[in-house]
């Protein structure tokens, strides 16, 4: 399952997508934030950290799979 | 609705848009560049869209407004990449019969912009760079 | 402050006095003619300024606006002679550090000239013509 | 005295401008607004008639003569 980062979330991790390995078994939003929270402590520093999915906010109970554009949306800045 | 993500924005491009003899008034909100942020000065910022979100979510917020408010038309802008400050990085336009929905759904649009649609500006100054609103 | 009674409207030279380093945010309001009034088509309208006077109560309504919020630039421009359906007849342009005080003076400005400043608009339609508001 | 028109009150005078002749005797807001009513009722028929001394809205009390720029303010309608 491949991620898409933007903005701040490019200068934790150092790349600009990241691939989640199929065998972490992760289905739903909240798994993926689970995972996120291990591998990168850094987003814990963030003011707050969404998951978009096919171009959607998504919720945390909603299901995740490789089929969807997955990103994550940091505290947005625009205007 | 006229949404876009842009290099340069175009004033007179959205007026002729928003302009109709239907329409008795046109509200525009222009977000421009500062110079400082905190007293320390902006040499000058970045901004960066999650673009195909970023569309979808600014389209969405149209349809609200066009819902909320009898509009004649609606027009969000956002502009993408280096800006010095003076330059326009967000335009919202809204024409209506009359001058207080045009004034409402203006205002509407450029608060719920800010707080939902995926872009980031990170400023730069002498010393550092800072990804705008990301730490608390 | 830029204050002006025109034969056109130049939006581009509205913004152009308002934007600056100094100011993150600017507001239009710009009013245009409307082609029905009550259902009944507007050919063309007039507008008769008593321009003296017209620039001296603009004038003193820029200055209540820019003690009133915290501006960085003031713009009130008014179109005087004939305008089709679809032209700018009066534009208000506010510029400020933050959007709110940008919003509320132009908002400001535009219903306070409405009520005091002396320009009269008379509407022609196919048969006959009529000053706008002159009567109950 | 010179009293400036604009918008209906030409319509409804037929002129431009009105000359208040000297020997009416009139000094203040109130007493034009007295003399315009009597020698033009149409002026009656509208929402409102206010009188600007030199490009200010003026009072009933206030003095007026001939060195000052005196007009008649019908309903504005601009915007």
């Amino acid at each position: 399952m491949n991620v898409l980062l933007f903005g701040i979330t490019r200068d934790i991790t150092g790349q600009s997508r990241l691939t989640v390995p199929a065998d972490a078994g992760i289905n739903t939003v909240a798994g993926l934030k689970d995972w996120l929270g291990v591998h990168y402590p850094g987003f814990k520093q963030l003011k707050s950290l969404a998951i978009a999915v096919d171009n959607e906010y998504a919720n945390d109970e909603d299901a995740i799979g490789p089929a969807q554009e997955i990103a994550l949306i940091p505290p947005v800045s625009g205007g | 609705m006229l949404i876009r993500l842009v290099e340069h924005i175009d004033l007179n491009e959205a007026f002729a848009y928003l302009n109709s003899p239907m329409a008795g008034a046109v509200n525009f909100f222009i977000g421009t560049v500062r110079n400082q942020t905190k007293g320390k000065e902006v040499l000058h910022l970045d901004f960066e869209a999650y673009d195909a979100m970023a569309l979808t979510q600014m389209e969405k917020l149209a349809n609200i407004a066009m819902h909320r408010w009898p509009l004649v038309g609606v027009a969000v802008i956002h502009a993408i990449g280096a800006k010095r400050p003076g330059t326009p990085v967000v335009l919202i336009g809204v024409s209506s019969a009359h001058r207080e929905a045009s004034f409402e759904a203006c205002r509407f649009l450029i608060d719920e912009l800010k707080k939902s649609v995926p872009i980031w500006k990170k400023e730069y100054f002498e010393d550092n760079s800072v990804w705008v609103n990301a730490h608390p």
